[in-house]
């Protein structure tokens, strides 16, 4: 609502002229130092009261120029670069690379890497999907689901460092499969751990799900239109809560997922809630989709032959996947080179981020907080 | 026999009554001898305080680890109970900041302002049977009264930091303890009612033959209920935490305190807490009044033999308990929500109580 | 002087300093604070004659209700943190002088009238069945007319509440 | 629509468009004043209608640069994608986009802070990552830096 000012009522900057703010308004920097944040994001909010006005995201705290980097890195090593983007789903935006230059190089990837590919990388967007859990009640004030939680990605993260060598930033992928063998105790773990989590679900539900606080604190709060989606370019569980379909793995599958029996999950209402229940869902989704895998792993090489020095062909490559916060484009420019000449990764992050300010137009301080936790930002991944 | 009675029975009452004639006899000077039983009864209160705020402090840490199915502090003296005081060796070895843009002088004052509200509000519990520091006529009324003034401590802490998230806090706190009052002066009217007195001895004498919460049947559990929910939010924990909301202002009213200066508004928040819990079970569980069944005179006999301070302790710490409980299940509310479960449920809800409960109390519908 | 007489200076002197305090000091908040010393130091005083009713009121009303409002009033004021101007002297004049003579009209009254009459009848206990029945009694030392007046006070001041906390309507202009 | 179809709805849209079939998608070439005219039916238009930009980046050809649009539509899930040529490289600059798609809007302020192209009518162009005070752009491809570590 256009609210009539008297020119007394504003506050400009004395040099420059520029408006400040208006009498009554109050603005806080959320960040870089926040707790709801979960890094170095800085929104800037024009308050009213405690409703929100106004935000303006300032970015680049954790800026690396993972971009620039790539332009001097081999395409062996650029893969590794991008598990510091979006550090919780490290092992996809790996694929996301590798899967780019064996599109530029139409190289085969035997069907054994591809099962594990989809394994690990299911079991990534478990564990981020868990965090988020973890991290939303603790953002809306509740300690407890933190730890319940941290018992079952703990798991996974320890079957991460078994199979890849690494918890978080696994670097397991490489042009045309995977850097080594599956650890022979895998199988038998992640069925444990698959059993486990479908066990300790009710539990969730109970602490968080059921809880008549979290849900009046999530529904109606935060709402996002499909268009609006859309139009800022959402993808990922915080699209799907407003009922837009993107799920890459549906739309473009790669890596065998068209063989792979899962649902896209939708939700219609477009608020925090429907995010919420978008991610849960997924959880068993992704169950889901090792169950089919984990018994029926191929045999075979776990790695194409490639060249050691690989040069792209001359042109632009595309390649898109699902992480677990929505869709992660990879933009290779090749001249030719032993390196790529420019190298663009869309993050879902950033889009996602970019909607906030629209979703939290007229909420509360708290209502950010929600909005935040159930859209689920990655900082890395936006400042790249 | 009658030593061995009184070994069974430890009460406070004999050793206060014993340490009144030795001084007594010791000090002819009237004057000097209130002085004395002043300085007695201060230190050991002080004392009695920092031990307890040391044990909740411990406690809270461990009912937090059992709900997060953890260990909780194990590593400093026997089974982590000497953590908290690692914690308070730290805390006063810390530099007590003063922000630059601060108002100094309230700045500084509003921690001592903070304690010595909540200390104030201990005066009149009665901790055993004829163990009471003031037994003033109107007990419960002055509790409430002194807690409404904690909220000028929190304002000016928030307002002296210069500080926006301080800001914000403190002006949530000002809403939510004025709100939360009026539904915790309901809840204790209706027990008022039923008893009669305001002085909290002759409370605790009305619950001989039964406690409240037995006797006064649906009305008095719905007060019950609702001065737990009503203190939580006044004493400003989880669920209602808003003045802090770590997450939402990263620490609200305290965000600029360090040092000591936060270790007065943790000691306040952990007196305030006893303190809330002590006069829920003054009030409501019968003090330091024994559990009793009906005629089953054996039974309420060897009930008898447990000491009154224990039936005292023994209901405080497991209403502690349950506002723990409260604290590692519960997500926060937001603003609004807070106020409409204020002004749209609890206080409609004790208005009505209370016009039952005064029913109750005209037609004798009580035990 | 014995202890009880340095306890009402000691008293006495929070009450009268903390209102000196308020009055002269130029950061509003902290006239705010000083003033609520002097509330708390009359609620002591009350305290300290065993008259523990009228002094939790005090407390409640003064100290938990109308300090709260001003501190709350204060915040919503724009320079909260800044210095008052200084009062101009012909005001400040005017003022001390009334306050002066206020305060000779006080003295002179206490003076001309007798001393304190020592009561030795049983006082009546301000329990809550005194206060009740004093409160919604009819007869001579009965209040139920002022009673009834302040409910009706009171009620009006909530209606007016209610209606100024009312949302407005909503209005045809669409959200910018 | 097929990338045949596409090719010829777009070549009627704009004389200056050029196109380039080599990889995944349908790419139009055209010089950057050209923008508006042609991404405006293409988002508009009922039988495009790409109402979904999933990547817009810049690419520095070191003599020209290059604006990179990838479109979609999550109607008739077709994608293509409009690359804008900007020839001044010392002074770049093109129309906004984001009255388009509001995604545009960081984005282009990314762009505008690591490659330096001014975006016309843009709501509040900024340096988003790097502060005002930074100095050059660093994904230009004469971007040097004194910290720069060669290998």
């Amino acid at each position: 609502m256009q609210m009539t000012r008297k020119p007394s009522d504003i506050t400009t900057d004395a040099k420059s002229g520029e408006v400040l703010h208006h009498e009554g308004e109050f603005i806080i920097n959320m960040g870089p130092q926040h707790p709801a944040t979960h890094g170095v994001l800085h929104l800037k909010i024009w308050l009213e009261g405690e409703t929100i006005k106004k935000i303006e995201p300032h970015l680049g705290y954790i800026h690396r120029g993972i971009e620039k980097m790539c332009e001097r890195l081999s395409y062996r090593q650029f893969i590794f670069s991008t598990s510091r983007m979006d550090y919780l789903s490290a092992h996809i935006n790996n694929q996301a690379c590798a899967l780019a230059v064996e599109k530029a190089l139409g190289l085969e990837v035997p069907p054994r890497a591809k099962a594990i590919r989809i394994i690990l990388a299911e079991l990534t967007r478990i564990a981020s999907h868990e965090l988020w859990w973890a991290c939303s009640g603790l953002d809306l004030g509740g300690v407890t689901p933190f730890f319940y939680a941290f018992r079952e990605r703990e798991a996974i993260n320890d079957i991460m460092e078994e199979t890849c060598g690494a918890r978080l930033t696994q670097n397991f992928i490489v042009p045309g499969g995977v850097m080594s063998d599956l650890h022979h105790n895998f199988q038998k773990r992640v069925k444990r751990v698959l059993t486990q989590i479908k066990d300790n679900l009710h539990e969730y539900d109970e602490i968080l799900t059921g809880n008549i606080i979290f849900q009046n604190r999530l529904k109606e709060v935060g709402y996002l239109s499909r268009e609006d989606a859309i139009s800022y370019g959402c993808t990922g569980p915080a699209a799907r809560g407003s009922g837009l379909s993107c799920d890459i793995r549906k739309l473009y599958p790669y890596d065998g997922y068209e063989k792979l029996d899962f649902d896209e999950i939708i939700f219609n209402e477009g608020d925090c809630w429907a995010r919420y229940r978008v991610r849960m869902a997924e959880i068993l989704q992704s169950v889901h989709i090792i169950e089919q895998l984990i018994d029926s792993i191929p045999d075979g090489e776990f790695q194409a032959k490639t060249k050691n020095v690989i040069k792209l062909p001359k042109g632009q490559f595309y390649q898109r996947v699902e992480t677990a916060r929505g869709e992660l484009g990879v933009f290779i420019v090749s001249d030719g080179a032993a390196t790529p000449y420019r190298c663009k990764f869309r993050s879902p992050n950033f889009s996602n981020l970019s909607a906030i300010p629209q979703m939290a137009q007229g909420a509360k301080i708290g209502d950010l907080v929600a909005i935040m936790a159930t859209v689920d930002l990655v900082i890395p991944d936006i400042d790249r | 026999m009658e030593k061995l009675h009184l070994l069974f029975v430890f009460s406070f009452s004999w050793l206060a009554s014993h340490l009144n004639m030795w001084l007594r006899t010791g000090i002819g000077n009237s004057f000097l001898l209130l002085v004395t039983e002043m300085l007695i009864a201060g230190i050991s209160l002080l004392a009695f305080l920092v031990i307890l705020c040391f044990f909740l402090g411990y406690m809270e840490r461990k009912v937090a680890a059992f709900m997060e199915i953890r260990l909780g502090p194990n590593r400093v003296g026997p089974k982590g109970s000497l953590q908290i005081v690692a914690d308070t060796v730290k805390l006063l070895f810390k530099e007590g900041l003063t922000p630059d843009g601060s108002d100094k002088f309230l700045f500084n004052l509003a921690p001592f302002v903070v304690v010595v509200t909540s200390m104030l509000a201990i005066a009149p519990l009665a901790f055993a049977r004829d163990f009471q520091l003031w037994d003033v006529n109107i007990g419960i009324f002055y509790v409430t009264s002194i807690s409404s003034m904690a909220v000028i401590g929190i304002l000016m802490a928030g307002w002296s930091s210069s500080n926006k998230y301080s800001l914000i806090g403190a002006m949530r706190s000002g809403a939510q303890i004025v709100s939360y009052e009026l539904s915790i002066g309901l809840s204790l009217i209706s027990i008022v009612i039923l008893s009669g007195s305001l002085r909290l001895s002759d409370i605790i004498q009305s619950q001989a033959n039964g406690w409240w919460i037995f006797k006064g049947h649906i009305p008095v559990l719905i007060s019950f209920i609702i001065f737990i929910i009503a203190s939580t939010a006044e004493i400003n924990r989880a669920p209602f935490d808003l003045t802090e909301a770590e997450q939402e202002l990263t620490g609200g009213f305290h965000t600029e305190y360090a040092g000591m200066k936060f270790a007065m508004f943790l000691l306040s928040e952990y007196i305030n807490l006893f303190i809330v819990s002590a006069i829920a079970a003054t009030i409501f569980l019968g003090g330091w009044m024994p559990f009793h069944i009906g005629n089953l005179t054996g039974f309420n006999h060897a009930m008898d033999y447990i000491p009154s301070s224990l039936w005292f302790f023994g209901k405080t710490f497991f209403i502690i308990f349950i506002i723990m409980w409260f604290r590692w299940t519960f997500p926060r509310l937001r603003i609004d929500q807070l106020l409409n479960l204020e002004w749209k449920y609890l206080l409609p809800i004790s208005m009505g109580n209370t016009l039952l409960v005064s029913a109750m109390a005209v037609f004798g519908w009580y035990l | 002087m014995n202890i009880s007489d340095i306890i009402f200076y000691l008293i006495s002197s929070v009450i009268l300093g903390g209102a000196l305090l308020a009055v002269v000091i130029r950061h509003i908040f902290r006239a705010a604070v000083f003033l609520l010393f002097s509330l708390i130091g009359i609620a002591s005083l009350y305290f300290y004659l065993n008259y523990e009713f009228l002094a939790a009121v005090q407390v409640v009303v003064y100290v938990g209700g109308i300090t709260v409002l001003i501190i709350f009033s204060i915040f919503l004021t724009a320079d909260s943190g800044s210095k008052m101007r200084k009062p101009l002297l012909l005001r400040a004049m005017l003022s001390g002088g009334v306050a002066l003579l206020s305060c000779l009209i006080t003295v002179r009254l206490i003076a001309g009238s007798p001393p304190y009459l020592h009561h030795n009848g049983a006082i009546a206990e301000p329990g809550v069945r005194n206060i009740g029945r004093q409160l919604l009694s009819t007869t001579d030392h009965g209040y139920i007319l002022p009673f009834e007046l302040v409910s009706i006070l009171l009620l009006a001041s909530m209606i007016g509440c209610i209606v100024i906390a009312l949302k407005p309507e909503p209005t045809t202009e669409s959200n910018e | 629509m097929t990338k045949e179809e596409l090719k010829y709805k777009l070549g009627e849209i704009s004389r200056e468009a050029a196109f380039d079939e080599t990889g995944e998608f349908l790419n139009v070439i055209i010089p950057s004043p050209e923008l508006l005219p042609l991404i405006k039916p293409l988002r508009l238009n009922k039988e495009f209608y790409f109402d979904y930009l999933f990547c817009i980046t810049c690419v520095d050809w070191k003599d020209y640069l290059s604006m990179v649009y990838h479109l979609t539509s999550t109607l008739h899930r077709h994608t293509c994608v409009v690359q804008a040529t900007i020839t001044d490289v010392h002074c770049p600059q093109i129309e906004s986009v984001s009255g388009i798609w509001k995604t545009a809007e960081l984005n282009e302020n990314e762009i505008y802070d690591l490659f330096g192209v001014t975006f016309l009518n843009h709501p509040n162009l900024r340096r988003l990552f790097l502060g005002d005070q930074w100095k050059g752009y660093p994904l230009r491809k004469d971007y040097t830096d004194e910290h720069m570590i060669l290998l």
